[in-house]
């Protein structure tokens, strides 16, 4: 496939997430379409692996793997990230009862 | 003798510092001692050196103390110049200024010791401030002394200093003195800069070679900072205010001496003024306005010293008058006779207020007659010097300058010669009605009347004889030959010039008849003047014209109006509106601007997430769109 | 239009879909519903892409491991569309604007990209293989695999200290 | 190597040591004891003895540079033990644990230095980013902390999204498919568009991690927030370490293209500059006062990055260390004070006044008075960019905004020394006070001397 | 060596100070002080070239800025000056009583430390440090000891001329990046054809206007009269006597050799910018009531007034305005002395409040009278001198065509401060006196013996200048030699 369809649509889906951040108050919302940035990101990400694989075969038969890789190392961050986050999250709950980020606001100015 | 020429100011200096430091520890005598001491060695020396100057083949010295300035290229020494101008001015400083240091030792007997001292001390200063101006080789030097004398005026017309109008007064004159310093300071850069020296002979040596322009431009300014010190218009107004000083320092300083030091300066750079017609007109033309103005002006006053103030306003304007048509001889000659008479009539006029306890109003006083005799002899005599009448030195002098004015355009001499028979007028209405008619004082005035004491009666005297017979040392060449003693005197000085005073300017025939005239005029006009005031004095106030004049042409109330009120005015205005709200206002808006937008940038911190996560879109967007931009 | 392509743009437009759905859905469920489907989809890309391992690892991590974890805390919270709160109208446009204009710059920017000729290797291609993988991250990757280690341990240490009752 | 493995190892022994130790004294003793020998460690590695012998197939790189500000991390936050240790302890329930992720958070930083290729970077990144969430939460009674933890975990995750994108972007436009610095840009003469938004997002990301503005609203919040001595942390040491993987990205892979990106750092230098020390000026408290001016000094050391020439590496370093020192010092006086408000410092000189005295070095070195590091840092900062002969217009701003920072930093002088007040009483033990005027002598060491350290640079045995 | 002792001894003087007791502090900074004095005159006493009077040793390898001092002319008069006025200071104000002496006495000594350190740098960078070194103890002095709203009001002061001193330190940086060896050496900055006519043009405004607020001229001044009215009297007169100097040190040490095109090339703006703020200062002084306010405008004026004539590029010009750096210095001391002890005496500064002084205090009265007069450069004080040469150099400027034109207006502040000095004296010392002054008593003996040198000094040096020429006459002609006199 031409890479630039990967492109677009990798780029598609992490502007939705972003629009998701943008627009939900509910923190784990919120959270959860910062996932589906990174994912997006994984996607591109091996896909130009294998891009580059393509071009790449002829010297190296292990061309573009270190793409995947990286993509393996995002995922391992993630579920790091995610279970501190729904910590924080879930301690938030405990505290005020919400978790509503519009409610995030008696740090300002 | 000439090498000790330092001698002259020093002995002031002394008198100055010991009255200065000690004036807490002396007594009275001891102080009015010194300081008379002090000027009488001075005159002594001068006499010395007079004596040596005489001779006929004395050479001009300068005598040099130490470097005063020495900047680069510039230096100006601290140097004395002995000649015969600068010699005669020492006798005129020195002379008139003991009798009037002796005068005043009787004079200001109220007041107590320190005070006493300080004003000693200021006189003495005073004379040794006048010593540098006439002594100085140079400009720079002229100009401290010029500066000096101008400080102790200042000093002395604020001596009693309680009274807020008199410190007034006394800073009126600093400052006016000031504005003419202000030119002559530019004068003096000018000439520095032209001629690379402040020195007179060098500065005299090269100044044909430099234009016409530049020299009018000097003299001007000179002028315009003699204006100032002599008291001519526009900057005269000074001088009748500085009246409120003790009356000694009235002779001396707002009579004698200070005043003619314009005049010197004048005299002394003569040969750039005859290198500049225009500047000898404006100084003729000023000096004639200011002589009829000052002298109209005298004719309404009733204050005994406004009237000789005004006088002397209007004497030092037929000196410049002088000066201004070339008659540099007679206008130095003028000097020295007004020296005489004017400081005669200020101590008479002080001997006058003494005994009256301290009333000036003429108005009130009135057959002193029999009460002050000496006084009243020395002041007629004096009156009839100033007035003109031959064969009083006041006559001589005077006829040279309107003769010299005659050669120089008619129109001069008559309006001249209308100023001295006003002269004449105003005299002897303050004579008659001061010392004649009957007395309109208080009774208690009237009960201490009486003579004033030896002090005080001696310079009296001694001036009175000068006054009288003063003249007789410039007795026009028709008279006899050789007979102008003063011309002679200062010839080295004034050579070179075409008005030579030997040589008479105008015809035998003509000369008798403008020297009758004036005479007779005088004659006349003292007469009718003697008639009127001494048989119905002017008592009421003055109407029409008279208001007028009475109240000086209105001219202090123009300067208030048109300079003092507008400057004060505009200062308030930079110091409220442009300070505060302009200048300052512009640093303290910028804090503020700081301020308010720092009130304004923190809601951008509005402490919610989304919003957060907006502006760092919105800046990644700018990013990118800034990128594309310049990628294009 | 081979079946690769086929599939290319069905997965595309269901990710795509499922993405929007998972922004615009008001129960926070359906969000997770959503978001798994999404993940589900990226792995059938990636299996287009012959990255078999990781389309794996993604959906047992992703869409299994932490997709659950969101769905636990949703449920332990009980949250629901009901108390989902709504944003202000005007800050959900100023978002969607917000979010467009990112994708409208990124495209711009990359619309003549000199990538825009090459191809991704679809099918073929066997670096995405667990045995190649697999000695890749033990023989050169084998610092930052063990410096992740570093991350897992603060990353526990952080749960602990957080979610500890005190 | 030392410094990566000791610190984490370092962190698994505090990890455990609350177990072993009931006391919060010993555990803080212990942290001190762990700090200075990875200090030593990490010295010692400087002068040639390496102690793990690792291949690290080309991954990381160690150069004096990333040493030398390894040292200076590692001294910083000595000084931040020494003074604020037992308030580290007490924050919570769990003393041995915050010490721990303190020193994962420095095992982050030391790779963070080092790295070389993406992967490294983001790894770095995230091992810095991930315990930093925890112990901005860490005071979990605190319902701030809570607020700043979550904030900083959303927007963080958020700007790791970013980064990502952009390292997928850099890694497609990588000829090689490489993420070795070396390599990512190499074979371009242009600059493609694929490379191009792949830097700029990188860029935003690593803005937002040393809080450059427009990225920065995160960090008054958080610092707002976050138990103070954590702030202290993260503030100084945290931030410096973020810098640092900034300058080692654009100097290692993209200089050669400097003349493309220059112009957005100036941006974000200008913005930051600009609205770091605006809005400073008008904070009532001081805590906050610093986190705006914590913004304000990334302002000035985006300089470096702008030039990225020798003064640059030079000064950035200097930059670092003057501003940690004098932050830690002033963060220390802060978590010792009950009310950090301005008016709380009222009167302090009258009750404290060595406290005083050191707080004031500290100020005048932030506000860049001579004879203070902080005034030589900026020097070498607006050197380091009229040496590139452009920019002009952003030194002359800079200048500006020294000037408005004086207003803020003055004053706490002011409040210190001539406003009325008694002056809250501080509990100190003489040690705090001693280890203060310590850090306040090092402040002008720096200033006087600042070859001292500067000079390792030059001077290694690698 | 000399140099390094000038600067070390008030440093540990001042340091040692504040571990003293209170009352101790007074004493001892007071023999410090006239430590110092007594080296500085050894420095006079020794030829500009002598060995004892440069210092040079490394510092700042990495930058390439060397610890380097040097005494020329300039550097002495200044020095002497700053040497001279601190025990001038402390005598006169020896009654004023300090809360915290010792902090006060101690920060102090370091301002004279960094003071003289300003004056004897010959590195560019070694120049910024202690220009900005005098300053920060002077901010202490200024915001601790004083009137109600001192805070503010030298907070805007400090602001400014740091403000001012950032810009400097650009252009400091920019010609020291220009200098063949990229170093901050005096030397390499006098060296000529290193920055293009352009350069010069926007970096002379750079140094300018960090030397302007210093000193201040029209329109930086503004911090100046709040500044003098807020602080304490010595304060003040460390502020009015020394680092007003600072400023004008600056433009003849730093800025006219340095850019001498650039100097030329804004003489004719900055030279009106002057005779504005001359005619602007002294008019406002007309109206001041408050006799700090009057004596700062008047500052102003006179400050304008050198920084015209060091415009004018002259001899005598440069030779006026480095004799008057020193007499300004003596004179004005000598009357804030004045103003304090009114102050003290009478709680109040107004001048309308005051009146008849004269009467009651005639010791103070006549010493005024004789500072007024050198204020008001009256011939044979101190003033004139300086003013005189500085008038004359100005018309015989050569670098604008307007030089009459400058002259004239400039000097009509001859009469303009005599009519607000003059003003001053009448309302303040004559007159009868009031409820107020009713009681007055004159000055004691440490503050007569004070004046009295003063003023003896500048009747001295009124009436013989040339042992102050004689040790500017060398610095004179080397400043004038870098300078670009138009050919």
């Amino acid at each position: 496939m031409p890479i630039n369809y990967y492109i677009f649509l990798s780029v598609a889906l992490f502007c939705i997430g972003v629009a998701g951040v943008l627009t939900r108050r509910n923190a784990i919302i919120v959270f959860m379409c910062i996932e589906l940035m990174l994912n997006a990101v994984n996607l591109l990400m091996v896909a130009f692996s294998k891009m580059h694989h393509a071009a790449l075969a002829a010297s190296d038969p292990n061309a573009g793997i270190n793409g995947q890789l990286f993509v393996f190392f995002i995922m391992v961050v993630a579920a790091a990230e995610v279970s501190v986050g729904l910590a924080i999250i879930a301690m938030l709950y405990r505290n005020t009862h919400s978790v509503d980020i519009n409610f995030l606001n008696r740090l300002k100015h | 003798m000439s090498k000790f020429i330092y001698l002259v100011p020093l002995f002031p200096l002394i008198g100055f510092l010991i009255n200065g430091l000690f004036r807490r520890r002396i007594s009275k005598s001891f102080s009015g001692l010194i300081a008379s001491a002090a000027v009488l060695a001075s005159f002594v020396v001068s006499l010395l050196i007079f004596f040596e100057v005489k001779e006929e083949n004395f050479q001009p010295v300068i005598a040099t103390l130490f470097e005063f300035i020495h900047a680069g290229k510039l230096s100006i020494p601290f140097s004395f110049l002995v000649d015969p101008l600068s010699v005669l001015f020492l006798l005129i400083i020195t002379g008139v200024g003991f009798l009037i240091h002796v005068y005043s030792t009787s004079y200001m007997q109220e007041e107590n010791a320190p005070a006493y001292a300080k004003y000693f001390c200021y006189l003495n200063l005073f004379v040794f401030s006048m010593l540098l101006l006439v002594l100085g080789s140079n400009y720079v030097i002229l100009y401290i002394g010029w500066e000096g004398v101008g400080f102790c005026s200042y000093l002395l017309i604020g001596y009693w200093f309680k009274n807020q109008e008199y410190s007034s007064a006394a800073r009126k004159a600093f400052v006016m003195n000031r504005i003419g310093d202000f030119a002559f300071l530019i004068a003096i850069f000018a000439l520095i800069n032209q001629f690379g020296t402040a020195s007179f002979g060098e500065i005299f040596q090269q100044a044909p070679k430099a234009t016409t322009g530049l020299i009018t431009m000097v003299t001007l300014l000179l002028f315009a900072g003699a204006t100032a010190k002599s008291a001519q218009i526009p900057l005269y107004t000074w001088l009748p205010d500085a009246m409120v000083g003790p009356t000694p320092v009235s002779a001396l300083i707002h009579a004698a001496t200070m005043v003619t030091a314009g005049i010197y300066m004048v005299a002394r750079s003569h040969v750039l003024y005859d290198l500049a017609p225009v500047s000898q007109t404006v100084v003729a033309i000023t000096g004639l306005a200011t002589a009829i103005l000052a002298a109209s002006i005298a004719i309404k006053q009733n204050d005994i010293k406004k009237v000789l103030a005004y006088s002397t306003v209007s004497q030092l304007g037929y000196m410049f008058l002088g000066l201004g048509v070339g008659a540099y001889t007679g206008a130095v000659f003028h000097v020295m006779t007004h020296a005489f008479f004017k400081a005669l009539l200020f101590l008479g006029a002080g001997s006058v207020i003494h005994a009256m306890g301290g009333e000036q109003d003429i108005r009130k006083m009135g057959a002193l007659k029999k009460y002050l005799p000496i006084t009243h002899i020395t002041f007629l005599l004096a009156c009839l010097a100033i007035a003109g009448v031959p064969p009083f030195s006041g006559f001589f002098s005077k006829d040279e300058i309107l003769a010299a004015a005659f050669v120089k355009n008619p129109l001069y001499y008559i309006i001249g010669v209308a100023g001295a028979m006003m002269t004449a007028f105003y005299m002897f209405r303050l004579y008659a009605t001061t010392f004649l008619g009957k007395f309109r004082g208080t009774a208690d005035q009237e009960h201490h009347l009486h003579e004033s004491p030896a002090p005080i009666t001696f310079p009296l005297i001694v001036l009175a004889i000068l006054a009288v017979l003063g003249g007789f040392l410039g007795i026009p060449e028709i008279f006899a030959k050789n007979s102008h003693l003063l011309g002679h005197f200062l010839q080295p000085v004034f050579a070179g010039h075409e008005n030579k005073v030997t040589e008479s300017p105008v015809s035998v025939s003509t000369e008798w008849m403008l020297m009758g005239l004036s005479a007779g005029l005088a004659i006349i006009i003292v007469i009718f003047a003697w008639m009127r005031f001494s048989r119905k004095p002017e008592l009421g106030e003055p109407a029409g014209f008279g208001k007028w004049l009475a109240n000086k042409w209105y001219v202090d109330e123009l300067y208030q109006a048109v300079i003092v009120k507008p400057l004060n005015a505009f200062a308030d205005f930079l110091n409220r509106v442009v300070e505060k709200n302009v200048i300052d206002g512009m640093v303290n808006g910028a804090g503020r601007l700081v301020q308010y937008g720092s009130r304004q940038i923190r809601y951008l911190q509005s402490g919610q997430v989304g919003g957060y996560v907006l502006l760092m879109v919105l800046g990644i967007v700018i990013l990118f769109v800034v990128q594309l931009f310049l990628r294009k | 239009m081979s079946l690769t392509q086929i599939l290319f743009w069905f997965l595309s437009a269901l990710a795509l879909f499922s993405a929007i759905m998972v922004v615009i859905s008001k129960n926070p469920v359906h969000s997770v519903l959503w978001l798994i489907i999404v993940f589900f989809t990226i792995s059938g890309h990636y299996i287009l892409l012959n990255a078999q391992f990781l389309a794996i690892v993604n959906l047992i991590v992703y869409a299994g491991a932490i997709m659950v974890l969101f769905l636990f805390v949703i449920m332990l919270m009980n949250l629901n569309a009901e108390t989902e709160p709504q944003k202000n109208k005007w800050l959900k446009i100023a978002g969607v604007i917000g979010g467009g204009a990112l994708l409208l710059v990124l495209v711009a920017a990359l619309k003549d990209a000199d990538t825009r000729n090459r191809m991704a290797q679809t099918g073929s291609g066997d670096i995405g293989l667990i045995h190649n993988l697999g000695l890749a991250l033990f023989r050169e990757y084998v610092i930052p695999f063990e410096i992740s280690s570093v991350l897992f341990l603060s990353a526990m240490v952080g749960a602990v200290v957080i979610g500890k009752k005190d | 190597m030392n410094a990566i493995i000791i610190s984490a190892v370092l962190g698994v022994i505090m990890m455990f040591s609350g177990i072993f130790l009931k006391k919060n004294s010993s555990i803080a003793a212990l942290a001190i004891f762990g700090i200075i020998i990875l200090l030593v460690a990490t010295i010692l590695e400087m002068s040639g003895y390496h102690f793990f012998a690792v291949d690290t197939h080309n991954m990381l790189f160690f150069d004096a540079f990333g040493l030398l500000f390894n040292c200076v991390a590692f001294a910083g936050t000595l000084a931040l033990f020494l003074l604020n240790a037992k308030d580290i302890a007490a924050i919570g329930n769990n003393p041995g644990e915050y010490f721990a992720l303190i020193f994962f958070v420095l095992c982050g930083i030391a790779i963070a230095s080092s790295f070389n290729t993406l992967l490294m970077l983001f790894i770095g990144i995230e091992i810095i980013s991930i315990p930093l969430y925890i112990l901005t939460g860490s005071d979990k009674r605190n319902l701030k902390s809570n607020e700043a933890a979550l904030k900083y975990l959303l927007l963080g995750a958020f700007s790791t999204g970013l980064m990502l994108l952009g390292i997928a972007f850099l890694y497609g436009a990588s000829e090689k498919g490489s993420f070795f610095l070396d390599e990512l840009a190499i074979g371009r003469a242009a600059v493609s568009p694929l490379l191009m938004a792949g830097l700029l997002l990188i860029t935003s990301s690593l803005a937002f991690k040393v809080s450059a503005a427009p990225f920065h609203f995160w960090a008054p919040d958080v610092y707002d927030g976050a138990p103070t001595a954590i702030t202290s942390f993260m503030a100084t040491i945290v931030k410096g370490g973020a810098f640092i993987a900034f300058i080692r990205l654009f100097g290692d892979a993209f200089v050669e293209l400097k003349s493309q990106w220059q112009i957005f750092i100036a941006i974000l230098a200008a913005a930051t500059l600009l609205i770091g020390n605006i809005t400073a000026v008008f904070q009532q408290s001081v805590k906050r006062m610093l986190a705006y001016s914590s913004v304000a000094h990334i302002g000035f050391m985006l300089f470096a990055l702008l030039t990225l020439n020798t003064m640059a590496r030079e000064g950035i370093i200097l930059y670092i260390a003057a501003y940690s020192a004098a932050t830690i010092g002033l963060f220390a006086i802060v978590v010792k004070m009950k009310d950090y408000s301005f008016e709380g410092f009222n009167g302090l000189a009258r009750q404290h006044p060595m406290l005083a005295l050191a707080a004031t070095i500290f100020l005048l070195s932030l506000a860049g008075i001579p004879l203070t590091g902080g005034f030589l840092a900026k020097y070498y900062m607006i050197a380091s960019v009229m040496q590139t002969g452009h920019f002009l217009w952003l030194v002359i701003l800079g200048l500006f905004c020294a000037a408005i920072s004086i207003y803020y930093y003055f004053r706490v002088l002011q409040a210190m020394y001539f406003k009325e007040g008694q002056g809250q009483h501080l509990d100190l033990s003489p040690g705090f006070t001693v280890w203060l005027m310590v850090l306040a002598i090092i402040v002008i060491l720096l200033g006087i001397f600042p070859q001292w350290l500067i000079d390792r640079l030059y001077i290694i045995y690698l | 060596m000399i140099p390094v002792l000038l600067i070390v001894i008030p440093l540990l003087a001042g340091l040692i100070s504040f571990c003293l007791k209170d009352a101790a502090a007074k004493g001892w900074t007071l023999f410090a002080s006239f430590i110092t004095l007594g080296v500085s005159l050894i420095a006079i006493a020794l030829p500009d070239e002598s060995k004892q009077l440069a210092v040079n040793v490394a510092w700042l390898t990495t930058l390439n800025s060397r610890f380097s001092l040097s005494m020329d002319g300039l550097a002495k008069i200044l020095c002497l000056l700053t040497a001279l006025s601190f025990p001038v200071i402390f005598i006169g104000t020896w009654n004023e009583p300090y809360k915290k002496a010792r902090n006060f006495f101690g920060l102090m000594m370091l301002s004279q430390a960094g003071l003289i350190g300003v004056f004897l740098a010959s590195d560019a960078l070694l120049f910024y440090f202690f220009w900005e070194l005098a300053l920060i103890p002077v901010y202490f002095l200024a915001s601790q000891w004083g009137g109600e709203k001192r805070i503010p009001a030298t907070f805007k002061f400090f602001v400014y001329t740091f403000l001012g001193s950032l810009m400097m330190l650009v252009a400091i940086i920019f010609i020291s990046l220009h200098t063949r060896d990229h170093s901050f050496s005096i030397a390499s900055f006098y060296s000529k054809g290193m920055i293009s006519a352009h350069d010069q043009t926007w970096l002379f405004w750079l140094m300018f206007v960090a030397f302007a607020v210093k000193m201040p001229i029209f329109p930086f001044h503004t911090w100046q009269p709040d500044t003098y009215e807020q602080s304490t009297p010595a304060v003040t007169m460390v502020l009015s006597a020394i680092m007003v100097k600072m400023g004008l040190y600056g433009v003849l040490r730093w800025l006219a050799p340095v850019l001498p095109i650039g100097t030329y090339l804004w003489g004719d703006t900055i030279s009106t910018m002057c005779i504005i703020g001359m005619i602007y200062a002294s008019l406002t002084a007309l109206v001041q009531d408050d006799l700090k306010r009057l004596l700062a405008y008047s500052s102003i004026a006179h400050v304008g007034l050198m920084c015209l004539a060091i415009f004018a590029t002259t001899e005598s010009g440069l030779q006026g305005v480095m004799i008057q750096l020193f007499n300004h210095g003596i004179i004005i001391l000598g009357l804030w002395i004045v103003v304090y002890l009114i102050e003290k005496q009478f709680h109040t500064r107004k001048i309308s409040e005051l009146g008849g002084l004269a009467q009651k205090a005639p010791v103070l009265t006549t010493l005024l009278v004789i500072l007024v007069l050198a204020n008001i450069a009256l011939p044979l004080t101190s003033g004139f001198i300086g003013e005189f040469l500085m008038f004359n150099g100005i018309y015989a400027s050569q670098s604008t065509t307007y030089n009459v034109v400058f002259v004239v207006t400039a000097a009509t502040t001859v009469f303009l401060a005599a009519i607000y000095m003059l003003r001053m004296v009448q309302r303040v010392f004559y007159g009868p006196a009031n409820a107020l002054t009713e009681k007055a008593i004159d000055i004691r003996m440490n503050e007569k013996i004070i004046l009295a040198f003063i003023v003896a000094l500048i009747v001295l040096i009124g009436v013989y200048p040339e042992p102050l020429f004689h040790l500017t006459r060398g610095a004179v002609e080397s400043v004038l030699a870098k300078m670009y006199v138009k050919p």
